[in-house]
């Protein structure tokens, strides 16, 4: 069973799972780091790109270059008027956004129900090669998935720490009054943020949709490893979230492999409860007063 | 001094946060607690509906998880995974009076025992965590016991649950008295949570809840405490999951899995988070508010869903905090309209 | 003219969504025809069919409670649904006591074999019991090469009612079994069927998956290399399985309910597609089967009264049902009770992006 | 012409007044005091003409613009650094993103070069300068939040409360420092203190509020000489 | 005199940087003893050491000739040994009587079934407790706010409330760390005054603050630190009339009277 094309294919497995969950992940963390937002509605979102990647690639046959950031922004500009109508009511109230945006979780995935349907569909590969190195089946898109995954990651980390804008995004997050002190418009910056985790969301539903399946109901898997990832590594980390990723996806991998499905599931569970209760802040997490 | 004093503005007192509540507002309270509950006495006699009977015992039932929930937010916490910890006392009850013959009586109390005794273990480790840690451990944790429900089958029947769970005796099978059971027990625990909240132990899980440093300097044990509620508040979760397989005459794990301890929690913080009143409003809002929409078959989560955003847009306190507002406001209006 | 109201319970949120809302569009689709038709005469009178539909979340308690608003309420004498064994199993102690006929589709033997001995309730739909015998013995016949059969199954109700059946019958023609559970939603299977392909198995069978889930099995098995015969006995609608595995779907054999070839079957199909969109679901057909069957008793029994009606309804063997053809009731071995539906099915391979049919089965 | 008026200020939080009439003028250049007791409305006065509170009466005009209408953020764009009561640093931001954030409206470029004036200032945020401002002793974290208003070169200067908490030694630096900064930069400077001598000392004009009313105003020389002034607020 | 808490060596490391080091005082029944030092000398953290906010890396704390070292807050508390954090807390939402009952869990709380059942010990527990947290309000002169929510209160106001909520405990020995940071000279002596009459009741104070006005009115040994060490020990007068001390903390102007 431990042969090593084995193996290697359980790290393929590894990565694969580790990129999606990540990608859905970052802009998870993001809305509750900077306004508190626990965003139940994040696998919503992911829904929702995956419908408009259906549309634009799968229907309308536009290039996968241009499809694939086109349908997120799509989702996340006409995610702004959400942003307007009720995120705005739950910045700063941990508690409350948890409830009301499971509310809206609720509102858009039944009224995807109602627009298409229940049922199951398939988003068209954006390549379907399926390449065999050694013994060891690689389909390229998980490539390409994982490839986007390390871009975005890297991108956002350096935004957060090495911009203007980044750095007033995390300030903004610990003490909203005195950012705006410092001359932050933090009504932007919140948008900005918004429409970040947004993009990000329905870029990652994309791919979800596309490697999996499409169906209104898609989003709660993929909400809830986010959830589970970004606590693991620590609330408002990125690097927390690129390490709780890892772990998450390679755990699932290796141990559903070797030991099956739900030990699989059983011991991930356990070992994140282990880490918590070691590390109550997560991984990579700071420990608040 | 003088100009201390000269310069203290107007203070506000904070409705409730005086300790002696004064005397003719707990007449009130009292008064309204024995009319409503002469209410409940009376309801089946008057409303003969086998459906609204139903219907009054679930929320009886879920009352019950609610306040027990609740009683664990009052130190902080909130449990993510309470659902599963009634499933436990569901299945304790149903394995122990359909296999070893129990008699119901004692099956309450294992159903209450079996729940608090793993949250005891259990409730030193995790009760360290703070906010959201808590929250996704409990929330695994919850999740973790709903998959031993599903794998151990030869206890538990697996997914496919137990069917057959018998009532407390014959005479429950008519809804009418199961009402009366499970008002009964409604009152002995939700009354015993609100006598736990009213008393010091009450106060003090408030202090820990505000700022457990400060109460750690008062000498407050704050860990002990906190594990013994947990344990309390898990346990009256068992008899509530209990008294639902009872009900039900069927378990399964669908039945307590991430979606009820969801509701649990939505249940609080809609009603309001902070006063026992709130899970009881929310409990009502979310078991009767879903009957009001069933007949609206595919738009009814779309309307429940925007229902609750606005709940939470704009009573961010919950119901319970609009309607003490809406109370105030109206009896401020009406003191004004007495003056000249 | 009188209306006539029939209940539904479905699942229209939650886990079991798909499965609900063709439920639902099924009995609609059939009831509207005999409205058009001018209505359904009963003892003289001429009834309006009226559906009721309450959505139970695939969940035992929510079920009960509507149960209990259709039978004490609404005052209905007839259910459809809920399809899944919790939302069956927590009805039945409001429907059987008070006489209410339901007609369920749900793979837990206590849906039929239970206290009320089945008194007032169906099954209208194939389950384990009924196919996995004839599929077993087709395969035996068609692909004697094959020696060891690898399943990978959801760990709920429905596969830890089904596959112990299936793996049974099998085991039972001398085949060797690997079975595997997984966690219902999860997505990613490749470690599984790295972990499958290990073992060595010839055939991969899908046994009750949804679907969707059936659809990604077959692909992700296909992208990891897995070069064996895959099939699927039970579950029902093709046409997603093929949507969601593309062209990895090519080879693919399965198990289904609905002949398109045929006209009556092309007729319904007509009727869906005009009313819905998308893929329909394998549930609807079946329901739809089921509501003429329901009706037609009312019609011969010319009464409201449950009884009556069921007795008919049992001695339904051998009406020409508009799906499924001729009405066959079975199950008293297994569940004490004539209650279950036995209806033809079809085995299909998918060529060139169709499900074609390659056999049709129709009893032993 | 004054660099900063402020006429009948009435501050609101929704029904608490937070001042009742507060006039004031500061002209370019002086250090003034603002003195009185707890609950004076000193706080009140410094966020309203941050735009931070709403003052429904009143106007306040800063070098010819009225504020009234203006975001906090537009009015630190004009020139106006905050160094806020109790600290108020950016807890998990080390002290040198701290730092950077002070600076958030002025080009990039101009940064290394201030944060090292601000390091020589207080070296200990040299010191520290990798650390989260979190774990940073409560004057060091004081010392930062000086440093991070005055990042943005600001014309004026409100400053709420800066000698609490800090060492005597401290404290005299910070006076040195204005002094020196007011004029190199040609620095304006409000200062809301309870600590009445030093502020006093330090600045050449006061404004005494009382019960949320300015009712005194004139050099600090004379103010130290009045006898109602000392005892009331120098304790002697 | 018996020498009511000993501290010896302590030490604690924040990774490279040790903030308290071999710091060794003692402090008699009935002293009050002032801590200064320049910003970030390690005061609080010394606080935080004694009180079992934070553990040590090493040394020894000896309360009452008990060893206590690291054991956690509640347990000192019990043993009499309370203190207040650098900035207020109070339950900002809560009325000041409420506050000052809840400092006084110790005595207030007759065990949970007690409680709960509403038993008649309780019930005489609790009107005893509220009858010495009437009076403690009283001796504080705090009584006129007593149904005001402490988050509304003036500053002034919410520090003697404070001091109240720890009285309420009733300690042998309070540690408070900048208990008159920003507090008007006139505010800071009616601090000072009731810091006094606490000690009247037999409880010994150590207290922390920059403002020397305050420490030369009220101490009776001063202990001065620089970078986690003891940089001098002795009487207010000797100890802000060494050098070292002008040096690293009060500065020349000193005498100028900056400090209020
Ligand atoms: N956020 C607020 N909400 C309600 N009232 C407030 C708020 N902030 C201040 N106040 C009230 O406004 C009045 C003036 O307060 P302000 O903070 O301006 O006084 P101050 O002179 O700065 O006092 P201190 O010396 O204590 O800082 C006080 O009565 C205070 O209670
Ligand atoms: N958790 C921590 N991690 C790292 N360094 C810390 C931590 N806590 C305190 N320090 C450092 O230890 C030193 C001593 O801090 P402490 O708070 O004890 O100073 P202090 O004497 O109370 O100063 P102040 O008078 O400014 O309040 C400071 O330099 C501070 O930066
Ligand atoms: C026919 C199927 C949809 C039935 C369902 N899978 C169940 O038992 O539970
Ligand atoms: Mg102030
Ligand atoms: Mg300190």
């Amino acid at each position: 069973m431990f042969s090593q094309t084995v193996l290697a294919q359980v790290i393929v497995n590894g990565i694969g799972l580790s990129s999606i969950y990540i990608l859905v992940a970052l802009g998870f963390t993001l809305l509750f780091g900077i306004m508190r937002v626990v965003n139940f509605a994040h696998g919503a979102f992911a829904m929702l790109g995956g419908y408009a990647l259906y549309f634009v690639y799968g229907v309308w046959g536009v290039p996968y270059i241009i499809a694939a950031p086109a349908a997120a922004l799509a989702v996340a500009t006409s995610a702004l008027v959400l942003e307007r109508l009720v995120y705005r009511h739950f910045y700063q109230k941990m508690f409350q956004s948890m409830i009301g945006l499971l509310g809206l979780d609720m509102v858009l995935m039944f009224t995807a129900v109602l627009l298409w349907n229940a049922h199951e569909r398939s988003v068209p590969p954006a390549i379907s090669d399926i390449l065999q190195i050694g013994g060891v089946i690689i389909p390229a898109d998980k490539l390409l998935i994982a490839a986007v995954a390390m871009a975005t990651l890297l991108a956002f980390y350096l935004f957060t720490h090495y911009t203007r804008y980044g750095l007033a995004m995390r300030a903004a997050a610990q003490d909203v009054e005195i950012a705006k002190a410092q001359g932050v418009n933090t009504a932007t910056i919140y948008r900005l943020a918004f429409f970040i985790a947004i993009f990000m969301a329905a870029l990652a539903g994309g791919f979800y949709a596309q490697t999996y399946a499409l169906s209104p109901l898609m989003g709660e898997r993929p909400l809830m490893m986010a959830f589970i990832v970004v606590i693991l590594g620590g609330m408002g980390s990125i690097p927390g979230v690129a390490l709780g990723g890892l772990l998450l996806g390679f755990s699932e991998s290796f141990l559903s492999t070797f030991y099956g499905g739900s030990t699989s599931v059983f011991v991930s569970f356990g070992v994140v409860i282990l880490l918590l209760i070691f590390r109550p802040w997560g991984l990579l997490g700071t420990p608040e007063e | 001094m003088n100009t201390r004093n000269a310069t203290a503005q107007p203070i506000e007192t904070l409705p409730g946060a005086t300790s002696r509540t004064p005397a003719r507002k707990r007449n009130i309270v009292a008064i309204a607690v024995l009319a409503g509950l002469a209410a409940l006495l009376v309801l089946p006699l008057i409303i003969v509906e086998r459906f609204a009977l139903t219907i009054s015992i679930m929320v009886f039932i879920t009352a019950i998880a609610a306040a027990s929930l609740h009683l664990i937010i009052r130190t902080g916490h909130i449990s993510l995974g309470h659902a599963a910890f009634m499933g436990i006392g569901a299945y304790v009850s149903a394995y122990t009076t359909m296999k070893l013959g129990v008699p119901f009586g004692l099956a309450i109390v294992l159903a209450f025992a079996a729940p608090a005794a793993l949250a005891l273990i259990i409730g030193p480790l995790v009760l360290r965590l703070t906010g959201k840690y808590f929250v996704l451990v409990t929330f695994l944790l919850g999740e973790i016991i709903r998959m031993i429900f599903v794998e151990w089958g030869s206890v538990t029947g697996g997914g496919n649950g137990i069917f057959g769970v018998p009532a407390p005796s014959p005479v429950f099978l008519e809804p009418m008295a199961f009402y009366y059971l499970a008002l009964g027990f409604a009152i002995l625990i939700i009354g015993f949570i609100a006598r736990i909240l009213t008393s010091e132990v009450g106060r003090t899980m408030d202090a820990v809840r505000e700022s457990e440093q400060l109460a750690k300097c008062s000498g407050v044990p704050v860990l002990w405490l906190k594990v013994t509620i947990f344990a309390l508040g898990c346990g009256l979760a068992g008899i509530a999951g209990a008294l639902q397989g009872h009900f039900l005459r069927y378990i399964d794990p669908t039945s307590f899995s991430i979606i009820q301890s969801l509701n649990l929690v939505v249940m609080n913080v809609i009603g309001g988070m902070y006063t026992l009143i709130g899970p009881l409003i929310g409990t009502v809002f979310l078991v009767v508010l879903p009957e009001l929409l069933r007949g609206y078959v595919e738009l009814q989560r779309i309307l429940f869903g925007i229902i609750i955003i606005l709940v939470m847009a704009f009573f961010p306190g919950g119901l319970a905090d609009f309607g003490r507002k809406a109370v105030a406001g109206l009896g401020k209006r009406m003191k004004a309209r007495g003056q000249p | 003219q009188e209306e006539l109201k029939i209940g539904i319970i479905a699942a229209l949120s939650g886990g079991g969504t798909a499965w609900g809302l063709s439920l639902q569009r099924g009995v609609q689709i059939a009831l509207d025809e005999v409205n058009q038709q001018g209505g359904l005469k009963v003892a003289g009178k001429t009834y309006t069919l009226k559906s009721v539909a309450y959505d139970d979340q695939y969940n035992a308690a929510q079920a009960r409670t509507a149960a209990e608003r259709l039978v004490n309420q609404e005052k209905v004498k007839i259910i459809f649904g809920p399809v899944g064994s919790p939302g069956a199993l927590g009805s039945l102690p409001v429907t059987q006591p008070a006489k209410v006929l339901q007609f369920v589709d749900g793979y837990a033997p206590a849906i039929l074999k239970n206290e009320w001995k089945g008194a007032y309730i169906f099954r209208v739909g194939n389950s384990n019991r009924e196919f996995a015998e004839p599929i077993v013995k087709w395969i035996k016949q068609t692909m004697p090469e094959i020696k060891k059969v690898g399943m990978i199954v959801p760990n709920d109700a429905t596969g830890q009612a089904a596959v112990p059946i299936l793996a049974e019958a099998y085991k039972k023609h001398g085949y060797e079994v690997w079975t595997e559970y997984y966690e219902r939603g999860s997505k990613e299977f490749t470690p599984l069927l790295v972990r499958m392909m290990s073992q060595n198995v010839d055939l991969f069978e899908l046994n009750s998956n949804a679907p969707g889930e059936a659809g990604l099995l077959v692909k992700q098995a296909r992208q990891v290399g897995f070069k064996g015969t895959i099939l699927q006995s039970g579950g029902a609608g093709i046409e997603e399985a093929i949507e969601i595995a593309g062209p990895l779907a090519e080879g693919f054999l399965k198990y289904d309910v609905i002949d398109s070839s045929l006209p009556q079957v092309k007729a319904f199909l007509d009727v869906y597609n005009k009313k819905y969109s998308g893929i329909m679901g394998g549930l609807a057909p079946v329901y739809y089967n089921a509501t003429h069957i329901v009706l037609e008793a009312i019609r011969r029994a010319d009464s409201l009264d449950t009884s009556k009606i069921r007795d008919e309804i049992e001695k339904l063997g051998g009406y020409e049902a508009p799906i499924f053809g001729k009405v066959i009731w079975t199950g008293k071995d297994d569940y004490g009770v004539d209650h279950q539906l036995f209806h033809a099915f079809l085995i299909k391979e998918v060529k060139d992006g169709k499900g074609i049919v390659k056999t049709i089965v129709t009893s032993q | 012409m004054p660099l900063l008026t402020l006429t009948n200020v009435q501050v609101h939080y929704g029904q608490i007044r937070g001042t009742h009439d507060v006039s004031l003028s500061v002209e370019e250049g002086e250090i003034l005091a603002l003195v009185g007791s707890n609950g004076a409305g000193k706080s009140s006065t410094l966020k309203a003409i941050l735009g931070m509170v709403a003052y429904p009466v009143g106007s306040i005009i800063f070098n010819g613009a009225d504020l009234h209408k203006l975001q906090p953020s537009d009015i630190v764009r004009l020139g106006v650094g905050y160094s806020p009561e109790g600290r108020r640093v950016f807890p998990q931001l080390t002290v040198i993103e701290n730092l950077r954030m002070g600076a958030f409206t002025r080009p990039a470029q101009e940064h290394a070069e201030r944060i090292e004036q601000m390091y020589a200032y207080f070296p200990r945020l040299r010191e520290r300068s990798g650390q989260m401002a979190a774990s940073l002793s409560g004057g060091e974290q004081q010392m930062l939040a000086i440093g991070r208003a005055l990042m943005s070169r600001p014309k004026l200067f409100l400053l709420d409360e800066p000698s609490l908490g800090l060492a005597p030694i401290i404290v005299e630096r910070i006076g040195d420092i204005l002094e020196e900064i007011r004029q190199t930069e040609k620095l304006t400077v409000i200062l809301a203190e309870q600590n009445s001598h030093w502020a006093m000392h330090l600045a050449s004009r006061a404004v005494i509020l009382e019960l949320g009313r300015s009712i005194k105003t004139g050099p600090t020389s004379e103010l130290l000489l009045d006898e109602s002034v000392r005892s009331a607020y120098l304790g002697v | 005199m018996t020498r009511l808490l000993q501290v010896s060596a302590l030490t604690r490391r924040f990774g490279g940087l040790t903030a308290v080091q071999d710091l060794t005082f003692d402090v008699g029944e009935r002293e009050i003893l002032g801590i200064i030092g320049p910003n970030g000398a390690g005061k609080t953290t010394a606080i935080n050491l004694v009180s079992g906010v934070i553990q040590p890396s090493g040394g020894k704390v000896v309360f009452g000739g008990q060893t206590i070292t690291g054991l956690p807050a509640y347990r000192l508390a019990r043993k009499g040994l309370v203190r207040t954090f650098q900035s207020t807390t109070v339950y900002g939402e809560r009325s000041v009587r409420e506050n000052a009952l809840r400092g006084a869990y110790l005595s207030l709380y007759p065990g949970f079934f007690n409680t709960v059942f509403n038993s008649a010990k309780a019930r005489k527990m609790r009107a005893r407790t509220e009858d010495i947290v009437d009076e403690l309000l009283a001796w504080l002169s705090l009584t006129s706010v007593a149904h005001a929510a402490a988050g509304s209160l003036p500053y002034g106001y919410q520090k003697t409330l404070g001091l109240a909520i720890t009285l309420a405990s009733r300690p042998r020995l309070v540690m408070l760390d900048e208990p008159v940071a920003g507090l008007s000279a006139e505010e800071a002596d009616h601090i000072r005054d009731t810091i006094l009459k606490i000690r009247s009741r037999g409880i010994t104070v150590i207290v922390v603050d920059h403002n020397m006005r305050f420490i030369k009115g009220l101490c009776d040994r001063v202990l001065v630190m620089n970078q986690g060490h003891e940089l001098a020990m002795g009487s207010p007068a000797e100890v802000l009339a060494n050098p070292k001390v002008i040096e690293a903390y009060l500065g020349r102007g000193h005498a100028a009277a900056h400090t209020n």
